[in-house]
């Protein structure tokens, strides 16, 4: 293999996992928009969308279709479900409250679903396949293609979503002040319930495609994706949609590439330095955008 | 129960049955259980039941020893099977040997759990029933050579794993004895699921085999994607394959070999012990660690068989003095093997070859 | 149209109104004032919906609105600048207004033109993020707010805070407009000179209760008024 | 609102305090040879006393300063690490001055590298601090992990664990250990660096405005912080004996957060409680075995929603309140300690 | 623009031969493209009480921060004492003896308000950090005078009963007084107060009145003070400065700023105050 096509599969490589995280990210970005919380059990929610997929197809054996929709939906209501039942009593409560919650919630979803899926992980069925795409001496796999697109097209519509629907006005109302938003005649309930069901339903999507990717689902996988995706949430700019699409493309390229140089061992290393580097410079990320306080 | 303190003996049961390697815990403590159950239901050992005092430690050092100082101090056991990972089980000797305990773990596969280098000290008092790293790592770079006439090879490990490391640095190391030129060496961090960066890597330098020492979930993984980038050459792997078939698909895996202690369905002694865990654990298969669970339960009964047949009291230092001195000179017979132990404790069996044939995992050869 | 009946209101352990009652009739500008923590601003917050009374009801256009949702108020045409302007702080002048009309179908823009015709430094300052405005001029966003979703009874907290002069005239001068046009205004002053010239009606609060009501006048002519509120 | 404060003269406060320190101790040394605080329970108060001074150390940086950093594992591991090797070449020396030194270089080592992360980090706010110092904490790790492959040499022994680390981590080491930094803490913070540390969480544009120099503060703050978790992790060395970084990750973090924060943020005494609660609560939990970690889960979540100041608000407990509320007459620390209106 | 030179203080003779307090040349600061103020041109004598006043957002504020360096001016020099003031940062200028109050208040809401005071001493205090801990005779003392002095400050504004109260808990009024207490504690030879009797009632603004003027006699500084109330800055301002759009438009004397048709359009409005 030539050293150009070497580097454009690693590229491949990293967008493929980079659009998961990037995914991922959104989901976390927009939670944490909306009610400024790191959302800790984020990660344990695409767990929990892994092993749907996994029931509806491989225990109750019905078509991928019926497991993607499963995982989304499932992932939405629980995302709804949890914030309802855990974070609306702790809205005007001190924010690390929240975050503890969080983590508590983080710790529940892992422990039960290591009692009931037990501690293993799953092999999960084939959801997507088709076949690869040769570009020249670069070999393109089905399952990347679909995983990037499906991210691309995610990121539009929400982008959309956001920017030009009054559900998104609300959304973005609603984070800045709460009372002020009610005063304005928007539902801060159904607002936040709303923002919850599409951040977790991107982490629906994000299981699908991760599946696809890695067919295995483990109690613990949650973990490991929480925290990569927030820290691209937090490169890109946390609050901002294109922020955790860069932030999730970047951080997959660059493990990519760290990896590829012989450097995987310090991959999570690099990977926080050049994390630390950006916010010393920008601090707010790359798309943040910084707000001084008026004095 | 401890009401009548001489009508049972105190075991201590001591893995990870929660967190990130919970897997593994679960099965040592199942196959652990199946032998105990067993032999309680059969009416014990001299009449007396042996209790089993489980506890969890997450697979984390500080959990581990707390765990079983309280087993020690609150339950007054008189042995230990644990722990399951490593780290925890080299913690726990720490603690064990000083107060001679008699310590087996069936899967801490690190040296350091029998014998502390640095002090050149073998620690009398713990056993195992699993292979030490550096062995299978030998084993496997002789077989790649002798079997398999490679002439170049690739390792991927995990970095924070020390058993992935113990094996991977012990191949590497008589690869250069077999005249083997390793020419990609790849890491990788806990957690991680994408490998295609390294493989890609691998790839490019068209090696004979590929040495992957870690635990099946990622080495299916591995196999996977490595097809997916083009790596044509064999696998190989350690005991940490096993059941390696049910996370990549039997073209991906074709002709790859690992060593083992375990080969499942291989011997009748086997096929019995997949049928009675099979129907104690809702239909489900076990793993080598459940094996090895079950062998380390049998080794540690016939001990204490040997100190009862003393007439000595369970929980004193003479009947675990006798116990450890019954497991040095043991001469079980386990479901994976028979059992006899080294100068460092570690146990003598040859190491089974397995082979992946058409999705399964078959006996290839004893080497 | 706004009919109040012997609200009570707490903050956790805190009886903050005790039995108040009043009414705004359509059309009409009312005041309430009093000094500090007299409870004038929770008074607006229930009536709102931000805050709920535990006894007592109140009526908004023939309906009890006691324990609805502020979101819902809203929509009935009540709208509330509150203390300290509450605007976004960290949207342009142009989202803030944009968030007022969010009840409205659609953003009209002659509502627009009128809000940008009564505040031409809000025009100006369009684009600014509103964080960044002077303090009266977001007195003056948060006005408009409101006022773009074309309320019926319009609620102010103390809009003359942090004015200059010559706009504390001109706030005054609009709540006089606003009224003539058609919108009714409760309107809640510390600048007790200048709310009751302007109201209709006024009635003066002391530590969570009525103490007196009357007309603007007479309020204004009141001994006690003019000691306690007027500076003698 | 109004409290009548009756004072007890200065130097009595320090005799109570004292007394009753010592009291406490002694009861737990005539315990422990009377055998009913058998090795198990004097096993987890040592555990219990490293985690308060975690615990202290870290609500030092969030409660009291304001931010929330997520690395203080890694100053743990750091000290932890910094202490073993001492002590593991140490050998010559008496083992009461190895462990004081241990503890002095781990506390040393762990404040120099606090001083190196919190320079650039806490030019950031909020969660970018948080974010910035969990890299910082991870990096920490990963190195400690992977230095011996890279350059060679037997340092930390990487994957393998630092092994046959003396275990000189007493109950009464312990003990001292936590009664030392929380003096010092304590009485850190009732001076002017510690008002104009609660000035910075409070109002840093104000803080700046009186004329503090908000940056040297926080700093000294964050570096202070980052040494007393050394003091821990040199604790936590001699206490098991061998070390892998894997037991200093993100979650030891986050475990350590949980107890501030579950304790009262900026209570001294919210801290010490919770810690104890939550280093005991696994083990009392034991004989739930698989549904532990679903009961401790639960717990978490449960405290926060029904008690969301934590379990102490920022009330802080002082034995001289204690004394003077037993001879009927209230008295108060008008500095930090304040009374949460409950 | 009145025809009194623009380096002189308002009333030159009465500070004669002393380096004004404050003296801005030429000040301006733009935030992106606008221009929040601009060619500032402005001195204040030892113990005046100047006045600043102009519509909102004409960058009464943004003076203040420039003075107090929380923005560094886009151009333009300030001069504090004679001293120039070029790489200053906030806490130093406030070393240098400029203190403040905020429009928004800001205080330390969670701690007491003797905390609240003793923190505005915290450079007139002098032990240190070994001296704290250990407790050393030294930090007895100097702890001792501070809050002494702290309970004395307070009682300027007859707030001594409230020292163990929570700052956040206090009326808006006494919240407004506690900031100037705080500021006082610095040791300022400048005092700035942005809208001091923002939400007071009449009688409270007479009150305050007095007490600002009591300040200056009895620390013999002088205050620079932002209000949209006339009633207090016709009454105790000894010179006025009025800004629109960020420029000055007027300076003067209380009446002659009253009676100038620039400041009428722009700010006071026709009626009569
Ligand atoms: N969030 C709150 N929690 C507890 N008490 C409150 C709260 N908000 C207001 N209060 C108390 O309720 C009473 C009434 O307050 P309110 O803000 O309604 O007064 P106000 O008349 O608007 O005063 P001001 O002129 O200062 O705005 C006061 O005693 C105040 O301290
Ligand atoms: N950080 C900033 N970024 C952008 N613009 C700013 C910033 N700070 C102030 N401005 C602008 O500068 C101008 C002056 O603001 P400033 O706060 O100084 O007004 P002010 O005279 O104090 O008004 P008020 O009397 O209403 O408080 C305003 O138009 C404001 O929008
Ligand atoms: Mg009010
Ligand atoms: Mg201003």
């Amino acid at each position: 293999m030539s050293v150009l096509s070497t580097v454009v599969s690693q590229f491949i490589n990293g967008l493929q996992s980079g659009s998961v995280y990037a995914l991922i990210a959104l989901g976390y970005s927009m939670v944490y928009g909306i009610i400024m919380l790191l959302n800790f059990a984020h990660g344990d929610i695409i767990m929990v969308g892994a092993y749907l997929v996994w029931i509806t197809m491989s225990i109750l054996g019905l078509p991928p279709a019926v497991g993607i929709i499963a995982a989304i939906v499932g992932c939405a209501l629980l995302g709804v479900f949890i914030e309802k039942i855990a974070y609306t009593p702790l809205r005007k409560s001190p924010r690390l409250s929240l975050l503890i919650t969080a983590i508590g919630v983080s710790f529940f979803l892992q422990n039960v679903a290591q009692l009931i899926m037990g501690a293993g992980s799953k092999t999960m069925p084939t959801i997507v396949s088709g076949p690869n795409v040769r570009l020249g001496s670069v070999n393109l796999s089905f399952v990347a293609i679909v995983t990037i697109v499906v991210a691309l097209v995610s990121m539009a519509v929400l982008t959309i979503l956001v920017q030009k629907t009054k559900m998104g006005k609300a959304m973005r109302a609603v984070s800045e002040d709460m009372g002020a938003a009610q005063l304005m005649g928007i539902s801060v309930n159904k607002t936040i319930s709303f923002t919850f069901a599409i951040g977790s339903a991107l982490a629906g999507i994000g299981a699908v495609l991760y599946s696809c990717a890695y067919p295995q689902a483990s109690p613990t996988m949650g973990g490991m994706l929480g925290l990569k995706a927030f820290v691209a949430a937090v490169l890109g700019g946390i609050g901002s949609i294109p922020g955790a699409m860069i932030g999730g493309f970047a951080i997959g390229v660059l493990e990519a590439f760290v990896s590829a140089v012989g450097l995987s061992v310090w991959k999570e290393g690099v990977v926080f330095a050049i994390l630390i580097l950006v916010l010393l410079i920008k601090p707010t990320g790359i798309m943040g955008r910084e707000i001084k306080e008026k004095v | 129960g401890g009401k009548d303190k001489d009508s049972s003996i105190k075991v201590g049961l001591l893995g990870c049955i929660t967190g990130d390697y919970a897997q593994y815990g679960v099965a040592v403590f199942n196959g652990a259980k199946l032998y105990i159950n067993k032999v309680n239901a059969e009416g014990g050992i001299n009449g007396k039941k042996i209790e089993l005092i489980e506890y969890d430690d997450k697979g984390d050092s500080t959990e581990a020893v707390n765990a079983f100082t309280r087993m020690v101090d609150n339950d007054g056991i008189t042995a230990l099977i644990g722990s399951v990972l490593s780290g925890a089980s080299i913690a726990v000797v720490g603690e064990a040997y000083p107060i001679g305990m008699p310590v087996i773990s069936a899967s801490a596969t690190a040296a350091a759990f029998t014998y502390n280098e640095e002090t050149d000290t073998v620690y009398s008092n713990a056993f195992r029933v699993c292979f030490i790293d550096p062995f299978q790592g030998e084993k496997m770079a002789q077989f790649a050579a002798e079997k398999l006439d490679a002439k170049t090879a690739a390792v991927i490990y995990e970095t924070g794993n020390d058993y992935a490391v113990g094996l991977k640095d012990a191949f590497v190391k008589e690869c250069a004895e077999q005249g083997i030129t390793v020419v990609a060496d790849e890491g990788y961090s806990k957690g991680d699921k994408d490998f295609r960066s390294q493989l890609t890597n691998i790839a490019a330098k068209e090696p004979d085999v590929v040495f992957s020492p870690n635990y099946y979930e990622d080495d299916g993984m591995i196999v996977t994607q490595a097809r997916q980038v083009g790596v044509t050459a064999t696998f190989l792997g350690g005991d940490g394959w096993a059941r390696v078939t049910e996370y990549a698909s039997a073209a991906d895996l074709e002709g790859s070999y690992y060593c083992s202690s375990y080969a499942a369905s291989s011997t009748d002694a086997i096929k019995e012990f997949e049928a009675e865990y099979a129907e104690a654990y809702n239909g489900e298969a076990p793993s080598m660690f459940a094996a090895l669970g079950y062998d380390a339960a049998v080794v540690l009964v016939d001990a204490l068989k040997a100190a009862e047949a003393k007439k000595l009291k369970a929980g004193t230092d003479d009947y675990k003095a006798a116990v450890i001195d019954a497991m040095k000179n043991t001469s079980s017979v386990g479901v994976t093997s028979k059992y006899s132990f080294d100068e460092f404790n570690n146990p003598i069996k040859d190491a089974v070859i397995i082979k992946v044939e058409n999705g399964n995992e078959v006996f290839a050869q004893m080497f | 149209m706004l009919t109040v009946k012997d609200i009570n209101v707490f903050y956790g352990p805190i009886h903050a109104i005790k039995g108040v009652s009043f009414e705004v009739k359509a059309g009409e500008v009312v005041a309430l004032i009093g000094a500090n923590g007299a409870g004038k601003s929770t008074i607006l917050k229930t009536v709102s919906g931000l805050l709920h009374p535990k006894t007592g009801s109140i009526e908004f256009d023939g309906e009890d609105i006691s324990k609805v949702d502020p979101h819902k108020i809203v929509k009935k045409g009540l709208a509330h600048v509150p203390e300290g302007r509450r605007i976004f702080l960290r949207m342009t002048v142009m989202e803030n207004l944009e968030m007022g009309a969010f009840t409205q179908k659609s953003l009209r823009d002659d509502d627009l033109e009128r809000i940008f015709e009564r505040f031409p430094r809000l025009k100006e300052r369009r684009r600014q993020i509103a964080g960044t405005l002077s303090g009266g001029e977001q007195q003056m966003l948060a006005m408009g707010r409101a006022l773009m979703s074309r309320p019926k009874l319009l609620m102010l907290d103390e809009p003359s805070m942090g004015l200059a002069p010559i706009l504390v005239e001109q706030i005054f001068e609009i709540i006089e407009e606003l009224n003539k046009s058609g919108t009714t205004i409760l309107l809640v002053e510390q600048n007790a000179g200048m709310a009751l010239e302007v109201a209709n009606r006024a009635y003066v609060l002391e530590t969570g209760h009525i103490t007196l009501s009357g007309t603007g006048e007479e309020l204004m002519c009141s001994e006690e008024v003019r000691k306690a509120y007027l500076g003698g | 609102m109004k409290k009548k404060m009756v004072h007890i003269p200065m130097p009595w406060r320090y005799v109570i305090n004292a007394a009753a320190i010592a009291v406490i101790f002694l009861i737990f040394m005539v315990l422990s040879s009377a055998g009913v605080i058998t090795n198990y329970y004097s096993k987890i108060l040592m555990l219990i006393g490293i985690n308060m001074i975690l615990a202290v150390s870290l609500n030092l940086a969030t409660g009291y300063l304001g931010q929330l950093p997520l690395g203080h594992a890694g100053f743990m591991a750091v000290g932890a690490y910094a202490s073993g090797i001492f002590m593991r070449t140490a050998s010559g020396l008496p083992t009461g001055l190895a462990v004081l030194l241990s503890i002095i270089i781990a506390a040393v080592v762990a404040g120099i590298f606090g001083f190196l992360i919190g320079i650039p980090a806490l030019r950031l706010k909020g969660d970018y601090l948080a974010i910035i110092t969990l890299g910082f904490g991870e990096i920490i790790r990963v190195v400690l992990l992977n230095i011996d492959s890279v350059l060679g040499f037997n340092f930390t022994y990487g994957a393998a664990s630092l092994k046959n680390i003396p275990k000189t981590t007493t109950f009464t080491v312990t003990f001292l250990c936590v009664v030392v930094v929380c003096f010092f803490i304590h009485t850190m913070m009732k001076s002017r660096q510690g008002r104009a540390i609660l000035s910075i969480r409070e109002n840093e544009i104000a803080a700046e405005s009186c004329g503090i120099k908000t940056t040297y503060y926080k700093t000294m703050a964050f570096v202070a912080s980052a040494a007393f978790a050394g003091v821990a992790g040199s604790l936590y060395a001699g206490y098991l004996g061998i070390l892998n970084p894997a037991n200093f990750g993100f979650m030891k973090s986050i475990e350590i957060l949980v107890m501030v924060v579950l304790g009262g943020m900026g209570s001294m005494i919210g801290s010490l409680l919770s810690a104890t609660v939550l280093s005991a609560l696994p083990e009392m939990l034991r004989a739930f075995s698989d549904y532990r970690m679903v009961a401790y889960s639960l717990l978490l979540i449960l405290v926060m929603i029904f008690k969301p100041s934590g379990l102490m608000g920022t009330y802080d407990f002082s034995f001289t309140r204690l004394f003077g509320g037993l001879l009927g007459k209230k008295t108060g620390d008008s500095t930090v300690g304040k009374e949460s209106g409950e | 623009m009145s025809k009194r030179d623009i380096r002189e203080p308002f009333i030159p003779e009465r500070d004669k031969g002393l380096t004004p307090t404050i003296e801005c040349i030429g000040l301006g600061i733009d935030f992106g493209g606008l221009t929040a103020v601009d060619d500032f041109n402005f001195t204040l004598g030892r113990t005046e009480i100047g006045g600043l006043i102009g519509p909102n957002g004409a960058g009464k504020t943004t003076v203040f921060n420039l003075l107090t360096k929380v923005y560094q001016p886009t151009r333009g020099q300030m001069l504090l004492l004679g001293r120039d003031t070029k790489d200053m940062t906030t806490a130093d200028a406030n070393c240098a003896g400029i203190a403040r109050t905020f429009q928004n208040i800001r205080l330390f809401k969670d701690l007491t308000v003797l905390e609240n005071v003793l923190i505005g001493l915290h450079n007139e205090i002098h032990y240190t950090l070994p001296e704290a801990i250990f407790r050393l005779p030294r930090y007895w003392h100097a702890e001792k005078v501070a809050r002494e002095r702290a309970i004395d400050l307070l009682s300027i504004f007859n707030m001594q009963d409230m020292a163990d109260d929570i700052a956040g808990s206090l009326p808006y009024g006494a919240q407004r007084r506690l900031e100037i207490v705080r500021a006082l504690a610095t040791n300022p030879t400048l005092l700035l107060l942005d809208e001091p009797a923002a939400g007071m009632n009449p009688s409270e603004t007479a009150e305050l009145m007095e007490t600002i003027r009591h300040i200056r006699d009895m620390f013999k500084i002088s205050i620079l003070l932002i209000e949209h109330d006339m009633n207090l800055v016709m009454g105790i301002c000894e010179g006025i400065a009025v800004l629109n759009y960020g420029r000055l438009i007027a300076k003067g004397t209380p009446e002659e700023i009253k009676n100038d048709p620039n400041v009428i359009e722009a700010y006071l409005g026709k009626k009569e105050c």
